[in-house]
Order: C-alpha cells, then sequence, then structure tokens
C-alpha cells in the first residue's frame, strides 16, 4: 500500500498515478475487511476505486496528462 | 418552549432542499425562501437567547439519547449570543444580495443555497456539543466557503479557492487526528464527556491532540502562519460573502478553537499561548495591511488583525479578557460586514479593486461613502461608536491583569490601522477624481442592509448596556466548565422507543 | 523520549505505521509536488491514511464485525446478556461509523478540488502551482 | 532546498505522531466505559438493528449522517457552482475512450442488475454491512458505466435534483417528525421490530433508504457534471 | 442646565446639517442661533458647583462646572461665538458648508464637554470628538490631505491612544472613573504607576498643546483648515491640551517626591518650543504657516508658566492662555480676511493693503503688539509674569530663553505686518475692498478686548485666580494682580498703569511723527523694479522685498533649523512602511508556501510543547 503511495507520488504520468491511487483504495478497502469494518470497506471501494478515480481521470481528461505538461503550454495568464 | 435549538440546523436544511424543487415551480422563491428562513430563526433565537439568560442553559438531545450516546446541541448563553449574531448578520446579508448581481436563475439557485449553508454550518459549530459533529458542521462550512470564494468566474477567485481548499484540507486532517488521539484513549466524543474525563487522558495523548486542534481549528481562526488563505478569499469572494467570512465563518473558528482550549483540555499556559499567537496574527496582519492596494484585501488583512484582538484578549482568561473578547467579536462582526458591504460598492467599477480608483467617489456615492467612513472610524476604536467600547473593555482587561505591554502593542497596532483606513477615508472624500468612471449605484436592499449595519454601530455605540448584559452572561457561561459539563450531562432523560 | 520502533511489537503496529506512512507520503506530495493534480492526489492519499488510522484505533484483536447477524447469534435468544457477551468480542463500531462519514466528506471535498483545478486551467493554461499567483501580498 | 525543509518538517510530524501512537495498545480496547458498549447493547436491544454500524450512523450519531448527506450536496451544487458557464450545451460530453458495441450491450445489460445491487444494499443496511451511501454509490457507478459507454446518454436534471430533494427532505422531515412526536430530533416514532427482520428498526431504515436515492442522485449528479465539462 | 446647553449644541449641529439641504439662510441662522443660544445659556443658566449624573456602558458619568473650567469655557465660548459670526461671512459660498458648520459645533460642544466632565470617560470621549471635529475642518479644503490630515489624526491618536492606556490603568486600579477619585486616591497607587499615569496624560495634552516633540502636526493642520476655524482651533483647542497640563500638574506632579525633575523637562520642553516656533514662524512666507509656528510658539511660553507651576507662574499661564485665545484668534480672522479679499496669503504676493484694509491693519496692528508683547496691550501684563515666576523660582536661564524667544518673535510679528500691510501699494491689489463688517467686527472687538486688558488685565486675572483656587492655589489676595502694581524680582513695586500711559505716549508720538513725515515723502516705484541697483532681473522672478524676507537672520540661525523634526518623522514613517512593505512579502501568494506555513508552526509548536504547555 505504501508502495502504491510512492508510486503515485513519484509517477510523472499523472493518469498512471491516478491508477495508483484507486489501487490504494483497493488495498485500503481490504484492509478494512481485515480489520472487520464491511461498512466501510464497502464504502471505500465503491467511491475510493470507482468514483474519485473516474472524477480523476475526467480531470485530466480536461487538463494535461504528464506532470511536464503542467506548465509547457503557458501562455501569460489570461486576465 | 418556543422552539428548540435543533431546529436553527433542521430548518436551513430543509429549506436548502427544497430550494431546487421549489425554483422549478416559482423562482423567485428562490431568493425569498432563505430570507423567510433567516428572519424565522432570528426571532428564534432572540426569544431563546432571552429565556436562556434567565433560565439557564438550553440542552438538545438528538435522537432521544442522552449525551455520552447521542449527539446535543448546547444553546447556552454564550453559544446562543454568537448564534443569534450569525443569524443576524446573515439576515442581513441576505438582505443586501437578495438582488446583487442580476446572477441567472441556476446560479441564484447555487448561490442561495451556498449561502444558507454557510450560516447553518456556522452556527452548528457553535451550537454543537460533539467533536466529530463539529468536524462535520466545519467541513459544511468549508465546502460551501470554497464554492462561494469561486463564485465569480471572471477573477482569480478559483485560485482564491483552491489554496482556501488546500489549507482547509490540512485542517481538517489535523481535526481528525485529533479527534482519533481523543477517542482512542476516552472512547467519548462529547465534549462535556471528554471534559470531564480529561484527566485520565495520557499527557502526551492530551497535548498532541490540542496541539492538533490548534493548528486545525487556527486556520479556521485565521491565527497568523495559517490564515494565507484568508486575504485572497476575503478578496475574491462577492461582496457579501466577504462579509460573512468576516461576520460569521471567523467567529465560528474562534468558538470552536477557544472552546477547546478552555473546555476541553485543562492544559496549563494555553493563555499565554493564546495572548502570543493572538498578538503575532495582529501585528503582521494590520503590518500587511498598511501598504495594501487592493481594498478588499486591506479589509481582510484588519479582519485577521481583529481576530488577533479577539484572541489576545480571549487569552487574559479572566472573565473581564472573555466579555472584552466578545465585545470585540459583536462588534468586528458587525462593522468589519458592513465596511465589506459598502466596501465593494465603492471599488465595483474597478477590475482590480484598487484603492487608488475610490477617488472621489463620494460625489457620486454619497451613502454607500458615509456608511464606509462610519465603519471606519467604529472600527479604529473612536468613542462615541460601537468600536470604543469594546476596545476600552479590552484594555481594562488587560489592565487589571497587569499586562501593560499588550495595552501598549494593541494600541500602537490601532495607530497603524488608524493610518490605512484614514488614507482611504481621504481618498474617497477628498482626492479628485480621475475620469469618469462607471459607478454602481448601491440597490435598495443593499442600501437597507448597509443602514441596519449602521444603525447597530450607533445603537451599540450610544447604548452600550443594550448588549453588556448578554455579554456578561456569555462570559460567564464559557468560564464555568464545571456547569457545562453539568448541563451536558445532566440532561439524562434516556428517551427511548 | 522512548522510542519503541525496534521492538518486536512493530509487527503488531504495522496498520500505525502504515497509516503514519501514508499519511506523511501524502503530505510530502500536497507540500512538495508542483502539479495542482498532484497535489490533490497527495490530499486524498492523506484522508486514505487518516481512515485506516481511525479504523485500526477500533479494532480488537479477535474481534467480529459488530453486526449480529443471524450467522453470529445462531439462534440464541437475545437477552441483555447474551448481547453483552456477544458485544465484547466485537471491534469498536464507533470509529467506523466516522470513517464512514469521513470518506464521504473526503470525496465531496475532492470533487470540488477537481473541479477547481479544472477551472484553473481554463483561466490559467497551467497547472503549475508557482505560476497561479496572481493574488499576493 | 524545499524539499529538505518539508522532509524535515515531515519527519518532525511522523516521530511525533508515531511516538504517540506506538502507546496505543494496538488491538485492545483500553478506556472504561466508552460510548461504544452502550452502542453495542442498545442497538441489537432497543433498536432492534443487527448492524451496529448502521445505528450508529443513522440513529445514535444521525445527526453527523444529516450533515454528511449535506455535505454530498454542497459538493454537487458547488461543483456545478464551480464549473458553471451559462447555459449547459448537451451532447458535447467528454469523451473518456470510444466504447465497442461489446462494451454497450454489456453495459446496458450490466445497468439493472448494478442498480438492483444497489437497492438491495441499502434496504437491507440494517441487517447487512451496507447502507444509504454504499447502495447510493453503487446505483452512482451504474450510472456511471451507461454515462461512459453512451456518449448520448442522457441523465434528466430534473428528475436528478427532484428526487435528491425529496430524499433529502424526507431525512430532514423525519427528524422534525419525531421533534414533534417524541419531543427529540431524529426521535425514533415507530415500531422497532424484531432484530434481522427487514422490517425492523423503525425509522432507520426508511431514513437510510432516502439516504441511499439522495446518495445515488448526488453522485449521478456529479458525475454527469463533471463529464459535462469540456473545454 | 448643562444637559440642556450640550443638547442644543448636538441639536443645532444637526439641525444645521441638514438645514443645509433646504437653504442657506436657514442654515445660517440655525447656526447662530445655536451659538447664540449655548453663550446665553451658559453666562446666565449655568451654576459653578453643579453636577449632573446618568450612567451609561455601565459606567457612571458626571458632568459639573467648577470656577476652572468655567474659565476656560469662556474662552471657548467667547471665542466660539465670535467666530461664528466671523465664519458666517468668510464662508460665504464655499462648498459643503453643512458639513463645516456641523463640524464647527460639534467641536464647540465637544471642548465644553471636556472641560466639564468630572469623569474620565466622558472625558475620553469628548476629546476624541473634539479630534474627529476639528479633522473635518483639517481636511474641509482637501488639499494635503493625506499629508497634514494624517499627520493631524495620527498625532491626535497617539495622544488620545495614550491617555485612553492611563484611564485604563486609573480604572483597573481603583474601579472608578471619576476624576476627582483619581486624585484622591492618586497617592496610593504604585511609584511605577504615579509615575507614568501622568506622563501618559501630558502625552496627550502636550499632543494637543503643539509641545515639541509633538508639534509636527500644527502647522499644517493650522494653515489647511478654513481660517474661520482655524482662530478656534489655535485660540480654543489647543487650550484644551493647557487645561488637561494644569490639571496634571497640580493634581499629581506636584504630589510626586521628585516633581522637581519632571517640571524642569517640561519647562524646558516649553522653552524650547517657544524658541523653534519663533525661529520656524520668522522663515515662513505663507502669513498661515507663519501663524502657527507661532501658535506653537506663544503655547510653549504657556506650558513653561504651567510647568513652573507657583502661583505667580501659573496665573500667567491662564492669563496668556486667554489672551493667546484673543490675538491668536484675531490675527488668524485677519489672515482669513485678507486671503478672501485677495485670494493669496503670501507675503511675498501681497503688500501695501493698509489702505485699502485700514480696519484689518489696526485690529491685526493690536494683536501684534499683544503678542509680542509689548506695553500697553495685555500682552505684556502676562509676559511680565511669566518672567517674574521664573525668576523668582530661580530660573535665570529659561528666563534668557523666553526673552530670547519673545524678542525675536517681534521679528515675525514685523513681517507680518509689513509684508501684507505696509510697504508699496501694488496695481494687482488696486480693486480690493475692506472686508465685510462681519469679518471685521468680531476682529475689531476682540482687539479692544486686548487694548482694555492691558489696562485693566484684573478683568480676566480675576476669574483666573478663582479658577487657581478651585485647584487648591491659595487666593493671591490681589496683590499679584492689583491692577496697577506689580511686583518685580528685586521686591520693588512699578506702577504699571503709569507706565503703560508713559509707553503708549511715546508710542503714539513716533507714530504720528512717522505718519506726517511718511505722508510728505512717499514716491511710487514700483517693488519689482530694481534696476537702478544694477541687478537685471529674470523674467517672472518675484522680486518684492517680502522673498528673502530676514535672510541674513536666518542664514545665522541656520544650522539650528536645519534639523525639522518632521523630517525625523517621515523618515520614521517611511522606514516603518518599508518594513511594513516586506512584512506582507509573507503572504507569498503560493498557496503550497501557505502550507508550509502550517507545518511549520505545527512543528515548531510540536518542539516547543514542553515549554508552552508545561
Amino acid at each position: 500500500m505504501t508502495g502504491a503511495a510512492v508510486y503515485s507520488v513519484v509517477q510523472r504520468d499523472l493518469l498512471y498515478a491516478v491508477i495508483g491511487t484507486g489501487v490504494i483504495s483497493l488495498i485500503l478497502s481490504i484492509l478494512f475487511l481485515f480489520l472487520q469494518a464491511p461498512d466501510v470497506a464497502l464504502t471505500e471501494a465503491a467511491i475510493g476505486v470507482a468514483l474519485t478515480t473516474i472524477i480523476f481521470i475526467i480531470t485530466i481528461r480536461n487538463t494535461v496528462r504528464y506532470e511536464e505538461d503542467s506548465n509547457r503550454h503557458s501562455k501569460p495568464a489570461s486576465k | 418552549m418556543v422552539g428548540s435549538p435543533v431546529l436553527f440546523i433542521a430548518i436551513p436544511l430543509l429549506a436548502a432542499f427544497l430550494i431546487p424543487l421549489l425554483g422549478f415551480v416559482w423562482k423567485e422563491s428562490v431568493r425569498i425562501l432563505p430570507g423567510l428562513v433567516l428572519l424565522y430563526l432570528l426571532y428564534l433565537s432572540l426569544t431563546l437567547m432571552e429565556q436562556v439568560v434567565h433560565t439557564g442553559t438550553i440542552v438538545e438531545v438528538i435522537a432521544g439519547w442522552a449525551p455520552p450516546w447521542g449527539i446535543n446541541l448546547v444553546f447556552s448563553p454564550l453559544t446562543g449570543l454568537l448564534t443569534t449574531l450569525m443569524i443576524l448578520m446573515g439576515f442581513i446579508i441576505w438582505i443586501y444580495s437578495y438582488r446583487f448581481k442580476n446572477i441567472d436563475f441556476q446560479e441564484a439557485v447555487k448561490y442561495f443555497i451556498l449561502l444558507l449553508m454557510l450560516i447553518t454550518g456556522s452556527v452548528g459549530i457553535v451550537l454543537t456539543g460533539d467533536i466529530f459533529n463539529q468536524f462535520v458542521f466545519i467541513e459544511i462550512t468549508s465546502i460551501s466557503a470554497y464554492a462561494l470564494t469561486a463564485f465569480y468566474k471572471g477573477r482569480d477567485s478559483a485560485e482564491a479557492s483552491f489554496k482556501y481548499l488546500m489549507i482547509g484540507s490540512l485542517s481538517s486532517m489535523f481535526l481528525l487526528l485529533a479527534i482519533a488521539l481523543i477517542y482512542s484513549q476516552l472512547g467519548t466524543l462529547n465534549m462535556a464527556d471528554i471534559a470531564a474525563k480529561a484527566h485520565l487522558m495520557k499527557p502526551e495523548f492530551k497535548i498532541l491532540a490540542l496541539i492538533f486542534f490548534i493548528t486545525g481549528l487556527g486556520i479556521e481562526a485565521e491565527i497568523f502562519p495559517l490564515n494565507g488563505w484568508a486575504p485572497d478569499a476575503y478578496a475574491q469572494a462577492p461582496g457579501p460573502i466577504g462579509a460573512a467570512f468576516s461576520g460569521i465563518v471567523v467567529k465560528a473558528g474562534v468558538y470552536a478553537m477557544i472552546r477547546v482550549m478552555f473546555t476541553l483540555f485543562d492544559v496549563a499556559g494555553t493563555h499565554q499561548f493564546l495572548i502570543v499567537i493572538g498578538i503575532i496574527t495582529l501585528i503582521i496582519a494590520e503590518m500587511s495591511a498598511v501598504r495594501q492596494e487592493h481594498l478588499k484585501r486591506m479589509l481582510a488583512y484588519s479582519s485577521i488583525g481583529q481576530m488577533g484582538l479577539v484572541i489576545v484578549a480571549f487569552g487574559i482568561g479572566t472573565e473581564e479578557g472573555v466579555f472584552a473578547a466578545l465585545f470585540l467579536m459583536l462588534n468586528h462582526a458587525i462593522i468589519k460586514s458592513l465596511l465589506f458591504l459598502s466596501g465593494s460598492y465603492l471599488v465595483y467599477h474597478s477590475t482590480g479593486k484598487y484603492i487608488s480608483e475610490v477617488d472621489g467617489i463620494a460625489r457620486n456615492l454619497p451613502i454607500t461613502s458615509f456608511l464606509f467612513a462610519l465603519g471606519s472610524i467604529a472600527i479604529v476604536g473612536m468613542p462615541p461608536f460601537a468600536g470604543f467600547w469594546s476596545k476600552w473593555s479590552m484594555l481594562t482587561a488587560a489592565a487589571h491583569s497587569n499586562l501593560i505591554l499588550i495595552i501598549g502593542l494593541v494600541l500602537s497596532v490601532s495607530l497603524i490601522e488608524l493610518v490605512y483606513y484614514f488614507r482611504v477615508l481621504n481618498r474617497i472624500y477628498f482626492f479628485p477624481k480621475k475620469k469618469e468612471v462607471v459607478v454602481k449605484k448601491p440597490t435598495i436592499n443593499a442600501l437597507l442592509a448597509m443602514g441596519l449595519l449602521g444603525l447597530l454601530i450607533l445603537i451599540i455605540g450610544f447604548y452600550p448596556d443594550s448588549v453588556t448584559g448578554y455579554l456578561h452572561a456569555a462570559s460567564q457561561s464559557l468560564l464555568d466548565k464545571g456547569k457545562y459539563i453539568h448541563d451536558v450531562l445532566s440532561t439524562g432523560q434516556l428517551l427511548l422507543p | 523520549m522512548e522510542f519503541k520502533l525496534f521492538d518486536l511489537s512493530i509487527v503488531e503496529y504495522a496498520f500505525f505505521v502504515t497509516s503514519v506512512l501514508i499519511i506523511l507520503i501524502g503530505l510530502y506530495a500536497a507540500l512538495v509536488k508542483k502539479t495542482l493534480i498532484k497535489i490533490v492526489i497527495g490530499l486524498s492519499i492523506l484522508d486514505a491514511g487518516i481512515n485506516l488510522l481511525l479504523i485500526s484505533i477500533g479494532y480488537l484483536k479477535a474481534g467480529t464485525a459488530p453486526i449480529f447477524s443471524p450467522a453470529l447469534v445462531k439462534n440464541m435468544p437475545l437477552t441483555l446478556e447474551n448481547i453483552k457477551k456477544l458485544s465484547e468480542g466485537m471491534v469498536d463500531p464507533v470509529p467506523q461509523a466516522l470513517v464512514l462519514t469521513a470518506i464521504v466528506i473526503g470525496f465531496g471535498v475532492t470533487a470540488v478540488a477537481l473541479s477547481l483545478v479544472i477551472r484553473l486551467y481554463r483561466h490559467h493554461h497551467t497547472l503549475n502551482i508557482d505560476e497561479i499567483k496572481n493574488l499576493k501580498w | 532546498m524545499k524539499k529538505i525543509l518539508v522532509l524535515s518538517l515531515l519527519a518532525v510530524f511522523g516521530v511525533y505522531l508515531a511516538e504517540v501512537l506506538f502507546k496505543i495498545d494496538f488491538g485492545h480496547q483500553f478506556f472504561l466505559n466508552g460510548v461504544k458498549d452502550f452502542y453495542l447493547t442498545a442497538s441489537p436491544d432497543k433498536l432492534k438493528v443487527a448492524n451496529v454500524v448502521t445505528s450508529i450512523v443513522v440513529n445514535f450519531r444521525g445527526f453527523d449522517t444529516l450533515g454528511e448527506v449535506t455535505v454530498l450536496f454542497l459538493a454537487t451544487t458547488a461543483m456545478s457552482s464551480i464549473l458553471y458557464k451559462g447555459r449547459h450545451k448537451l451532447g458535447e460530453r467528454a469523451v473518456l475512450f470510444s466504447s465497442s458495441r461489446i462494451v454497450m450491450t454489456g453495459s446496458k445489460l450490466l445497468f439493472p442488475a448494478i442498480i438492483l445491487l444497489g437497492v438491495y444494499v441499502f434496504v437491507h443496511g440494517h441487517l447487512t454491512p451496507g447502507g444509504g451511501f454504499q447502495g447510493g454509490v453503487i446505483i452512482a457507478t451504474g450510472f456511471l458505466l451507461m454515462l461512459l459507454s453512451y456518449q448520448d446518454y442522457q441523465v434528466s436534471h430534473v428528475v436528478l435534483s427532484v428526487v435528491e430533494s425529496l430524499a433529502g427532505i424526507t431525512f430532514a422531515s423525519i427528524g422534525l417528525i419525531g421533534l414533534l412526536n417524541g419531543g427529540t430530533f431524529l426521535h425514533n416514532f415507530l415500531h422497532t421490530g424484531v432484530l434481522n427482520n427487514l422490517l425492523s428498526g423503525g425509522v432507520i431504515p426508511i431514513i437510510y433508504i432516502a439516504v441511499g436515492f439522495k446518495v445515488g442522485a448526488e453522485l449521478t449528479g456529479l458525475i454527469y457534471t463533471a463529464l459535462n465539462e469540456k473545454d | 442646565m448643562i444637559y440642556i446647553l450640550f443638547s442644543i449644541l448636538l441639536g443645532g449641529a444637526i439641525l444645521t446639517f441638514l438645514a443645509n439641504k433646504i437653504s442657506g439662510l436657514l442654515r445660517d441662522t440655525f447656526f447662530l442661533l445655536t451659538m447664540l443660544g449655548a453663550t446665553l445659556i451658559f453666562y446666565t443658566q449655568l451654576h459653578i458647583g453643579g453636577l449632573v449624573n446618568f450612567s451609561i456602558g455601565s459606567f457612571n458619568l458626571e458632568w459639573g462646572v467648577n470656577s476652572f473650567s468655567w474659565y476656560f469655557s469662556l474662552i471657548v465660548l467667547g471665542l466660539g461665538t465670535l467666530a461664528a459670526f466671523y465664519a458666517l461671512s468668510y464662508m460665504k459660498g464655499k462648498e459643503n458648508l453643512g458639513f463645516f458648520y456641523f463640524s464647527f459645533l460639534i467641536s464647540i460642544l465637544s471642548m465644553l464637554g471636556i472641560v466639564m466632565s468630572h469623569d474620565l470617560i466622558s472625558f475620553f470621549i469628548f476629546w476624541e470628538m473634539m479630534t474627529w471635529s476639528s479633522y473635518f475642518m483639517v481636511i474641509y479644503s482637501g488639499k494635503n490631505v493625506q499629508k497634514n490630515g494624517i499627520n493631524y489624526i495620527l498625532f491626535s491618536a497617539f495622544g488620545a491612544y495614550a491617555m485612553l492606556t492611563a484611564i485604563a490603568l486609573v480604572y483597573a486600579n481603583i474601579h472608578s472613573l471619576s476624576i476627582v477619585e483619581m486624585i484622591s486616591n492618586y497617592g496610593q497607587f504604585s511609584p511605577a504607576l504615579q509615575t507614568w499615569i501622568p506622563i501618559l496624560f501630558l502625552m496627550a495634552f502636550s499632543v494637543k498643546a503643539a509641545m515639541m516633540p509633538l508639534h509636527v502636526w500644527a502647522p499644517g493642520a493650522y494653515s489647511d483648515s478654513p481660517m474661520a476655524y482655524t482662530s478656534v482651533f489655535s485660540g480654543a483647542l489647543s487650550k484644551m491640551g493647557i487645561y488637561g497640563m494644569i490639571l496634571i500638574f497640580v493634581t499629581m506632579i506636584s504630589h510626586l517626591p521628585d516633581d522637581t525633575w519632571f517640571r524642569e523637562v517640561f519647562a524646558w520642553l516649553g522653552a524650547i518650543t517657544a524658541i523653534m516656533g519663533t525661529l520656524w514662524a520668522i522663515a515662513q512666507d505663507d502669513a498661515r504657516k507663519l501663524l502657527a509656528y507661532s501658535s506653537v510658539a506663544q503655547l510653549g511660553y504657556i506650558i513653561t508658566g504651567v510647568a513652573i507651576g507657583t502661583d505667580l507662574a501659573m496665573l500667567s499661564a491662564l492669563f496668556l492662555a486667554a489672551l493667546h485665545a484673543l490675538f491668536k484668534g484675531t490675527l488668524f480672522m485677519a489672515v482669513g480676511a485678507v486671503e478672501r479679499q485677495t485670494g493669496t496669503v503670501k507675503f511675498s504676493e501681497v503688500t501695501g493693503l493698509i489702505r485699502k484694509m485700514p480696519w484689518t491693519f489696526i485690529a491685526s496692528l493690536l494683536a501684534i503688539i499683544a503678542l509680542a508683547g509689548i506695553p500697553p496691550l495685555g500682552g505684556f501684563v502676562g509676559k511680565w509674569m511669566l518672567y517674574e515666576s521664573l525668576i523668582n523660582s530661580n530660573h535665570y536661564i529659561l528666563v534668557i530663553a523666553i526673552f530670547f524667544a519673545s524678542t525675536s518673535a517681534f521679528l515675525y510679528c514685523y513681517k507680518f505686518l509689513f509684508g501684507f500691510f505696509l510697504g508699496q501699494e501694488e496695481k494687482e491689489w488696486a480693486h480690493v475692498k475692506e472686508a465685510p463688517a462681519l469679518m471685521v467686527v468680531p476682529m475689531l472687538l476682540m482687539a479692544g478686548f486686548l487694548v482694555i486688558l492691558g489696562t485693566f488685565p484684573g478683568i480676566l486675572l480675576k476669574p483666573a485666580d478663582t479658577a487657581m483656587q478651585t485647584l487648591g492655589f491659595a487666593p493671591t489676595e490681589g496683590h499679584l494682580w492689583s491692577m496697577s502694581v506689580l511686583f518685580n524680582a528685586w521686591g520693588d513695586q512699578v506702577l504699571l498703569r503709569p507706565l503703560v500711559y508713559a509707553i503708549a505716549g511715546i508710542f503714539l508720538f513716533f507714530l504720528i511723527i512717522l505718519t506726517v513725515k511718511g505722508w510728505k515723502n512717499t514716491r511710487y516705484v514700483t517693488t519689482k523694479d530694481i534696476s537702478s541697483s544694477g541687478e537685471v532681473p529674470l523674467e517672472h522672478e518675484n522680486l518684492t522685498f517680502s522673498v528673502n524676507f530676514y535672510q541674513p537672520f536666518l542664514r545665522a540661525v541656520g544650522p539650528v533649523m536645519k534639523h525639522r523634526m518632521i523630517t525625523w518623522y517621515r523618515e520614521f514613517g517611511a522606514g516603518m512602511e518599508t518594513i511594513f512593505d516586506f512584512t506582507r512579502r509573507i503572504y507569498t501568494g503560493n498557496g503550497q508556501t501557505y502550507a508550509i506555513y502550517v507545518m511549520v508552526f505545527l512543528v515548531i509548536i510540536l518542539l516547543l510543547q514542553n515549554t508552552i504547555f508545561g
């Protein structure tokens, strides 16, 4: 889980980083099951894995995919 | 029984859920409904306040489970006072924004829902007697605040909002950590219960939880190194929302912080700590305000500074100090709201909201300028306006506790404050107009709202006795920790199905 | 400062260690990474860490989930004593309820944050936080 | 430089946090008279709700849930307010990936099943793991599936907001009825029935169903808003 | 009665303000009626010793009149009424008149309030009302607001806050705000408080009295307000500072074990103020500035008198205070008259108005004579008493300093008279007429009163003596002020009246001779033609004699004057602003930096937790 977290922080392709967070959520929900918290596991699985990831992906789709791109086509901030 | 404190939360929520539905039927209702709700709640809070001052704290139990188990709402003289203040400010802000900028219907729906929730969240923070519930209300307030900050599309509002959100997320992280630490030790989330059992906590847990609380709530209360988001958010939010931030949201943040420090834990040194951070906040904020080019940003820094002053007054820790702090909060809410509301009309024509563009605007906007001047003079603490009495009570409280240095500092900072407010006033009244600017005349409802605030300043200024009774009751109820615990935990009727 | 970091009980505390590490990683991303999306990712990782921490605090060794399911009750008459006996073997349900709330709130905040990111990109054509500072001083 | 500063800050923070956390006896409860014992007994005994988490979420700490639903509602409102550009242009949705016929058909088949699963989850919220949130989220994923695979799939905004509002109003009204009926907000004024029956727990399942609808509608609306966002 | 007096002034102020919207005549009527009504009530109805009580904000407020406050009210209302008449004519046709009259009346009200307050809180409130009403006047013209206006309000606020601190300290210690109780309990304060409370109060009062390190607001503020108000500003409002100083010196400082130290410092500050004020006045080209600096100097004498604090010195201070109100009021009015008739107040532009504005000239001549302290006018009596008290209390060096200032004052007095009224008549000013009667009559009235005072100083000395008795001085039994006799330091009796007559006679004689001689030998030469001196003037070069008047003298005192206090303050202010500007860069605009601040804050508390929460 920590590995997934590190991966999604260092990964420069934002899409993969987001998938990384999805993996974190997945592992987290499994951990929740181990910790006898089925309700929370269910919620985390549904929200963390599915919805959060999809919203991130939509955002990336609307902005940029690679971290290096984040300021590449920056024109002077339009006022 | 006139009504129960839970109505302060339930009715606005009901209204917020209703607004989109009603919007399909009658568009105007979207704007009217929040006002009606707030008016009713204002009536309710005033009657409850009267009752509470005479008969003692009302503890409202949710779902029929007695306090340590169920969530409870506490309507004490203190929380009641703040609730009344917040709802009053909310109502005035509603009046002001009733026709604010001809925003289209879809935007109006969102604006009024968010505004209503901003107020409700703040009221919830104050009323609730449960730390996790308080966290939930803080989140409600914050999310509405993020959205309202980013409400205007043309400005850099999204930037301000994002900064706010970043810091706000850190705040909620710290709050959750603190809650986790407390729960791991005491197994309870009820504030009174925690206060009663605080001595059972291991000291390192207690102090770490306190530190997390200070950091988390300090972000909401805008104490110095944590308030980077505040000037941006104040300046970029629409005018009435700036007023709501300084009149409602910060008050809730400061209340939460003070409640944690005064009631929850019995850690030594909190008072001195409050004084130190309060002074730092005060000085840095006022220093930053002096050379400010943007009017609303200047007001924002001034607002932060005033909150620093409030925190210093709380830090004095005596009943007089708390009284002064509450009085300062009350006055600051009224006066700073007036400044934000009138100020946003003064710089309406300026895209950058520059102070240099208000030159000679008094000729076009005489009433707004007059109200702005009234607010400036009052906030600097000149008698016989409202600000003077609170500053005076603060000074006597400090003098009583032999904190002479604080008096000196506070007054020298007041001098700084005076300089930048009067610079703006001079510009408004005496500078020649640079070019023909198209000024926006305030609408009737905006004038009404500002007039009400101006009237309040005068009333409190000339007849401070009108509020001091409530303030005394409130300050006693904050300091009487034993009574708080007793009041909450003795609400023992275990209502069961 | 006494440290049990190298104690054998480290295994027992794996959940705490993991959650603290994840909180720190999330914070690092939020405080150092320049891309707005990375910052938001950091914040959501942070949330995950805190949720794990809360649930671990409520854990009871060899406990059961706090559900009186038919499988658990097994046709026992549900007298108060029986309930008490069963409940002693259950993990703490309160943190679970809290985390349930916290997850949803965290999701709400993330959604708002991402919509702000889209707005910022539309306005500034960049996602670099160092370049988005029109508001300062 | 900044990295080093941040790393050292985080190190201090982490050490202090870990130091204190390690003093928690993991896997053992050590506080006396905590609230959880009461919840664990009162839930099956008084409320006749098998899932204690549900009874906490909906009844003991129902106020939190009301707040939480509000947070989601606000997040939806906030998101559409932030991304609002004037009038929506329909049919210009962002295309994440072009979907094949197989995917389309598959989604069409899966969709009712997912919705049904969601409904099941929140109807049985007081008996089995899961509840309003989980069910609502599952419903939302169902809609998400459809939205992703069919580019011209539209969800009526009116219907969404009506469902959302009605569910919210139901929640708040049940609370207020409780206030009128039993003197406290969210008072459980219905007969609680027998443990592990579907019709048990008084108002708890009703509230959870309302929550389910509300969450489902809100999340669907949220995703819909996000998906309709396009430069 | 005090209620009625105050409500008349407050109500009149508001009515005047509102009437401005309806008609100018109505406004003027209201204004005049208010002033006259207040004055009438004051003289006929107010009883010395009456007290009224009421409470506000859980404070008990107490107002009353004693002979000490009566004396100062007399100055305020006397000068105020005359200035009101003057203002009607002076202000005619200007903008925002409702605002002007409103502020005028409020400032009169607040000054009366100050002297009639018997508790600290209403004292402070009236003090602040006085500050902002006079601030409105300073910024009325709209010129130099950002500079002079801010200066004025900043210094006033500084003083006010010092006072507020003192009041808070007093309140925290004795739980009462009554001035009487403060004085009677003063002995019980801790030694530190016994020193600091008077110092803090004196800071507030010396700002208003324009004492040396705190005087820099005065020239700008005096010269920027409309002249109709400046006469009150300089004449009466600054006396509020003197009022407070007297109170503090008599009731507190004199009870201190080491009060000589205090007295010496303040006496010297007063003397230095007098000298520097005089020197600066000499250098001015603007008549308003000249008078402003002269006011600063005159207040310096009074402060010295107050600080010395013997019977005679106090008496002379009180006498000079009233006198200063009279002559400075007259002079500012005269400048106002010139300004109104010619449109300028620069000596280098206006000359030779003596024939155009003879009455103004006569009034200012008399006022100047009084100012310079030349017999036979009142100024002489006051200064004489001051010198005598200084010599009696062995302050010989102080006498020299004061005498230096006093004689140097002749220079600017002469400059004032000569610059405006004497010299060549310029064609440019041929059309100038005498000011309207409403303006001239108040000036002449005051000037006339100055003449009377020169011979019969008892008219003022008697109430001043009564006032001093209220403060606990022994009655002076008349021998100090018995109209005709003055004691000098060596115990000889000098008959004042013959002396006065003798000097007046000499003066008249020379005047007649000079006039007659001058009449015969007058020859018109334009002041701007100096080609006969062999110089070729440039075009547009102003060559009036008033340019570089007293150049040699100024060159001589130049080194002293090089260091202007105001530049120090300005540099201090600029330095502070630079610091402030630097400070706000903490808010870098980068959200991430703010987040790092949060972590830094957290870590600092974490590391210091044992110190903070130990």
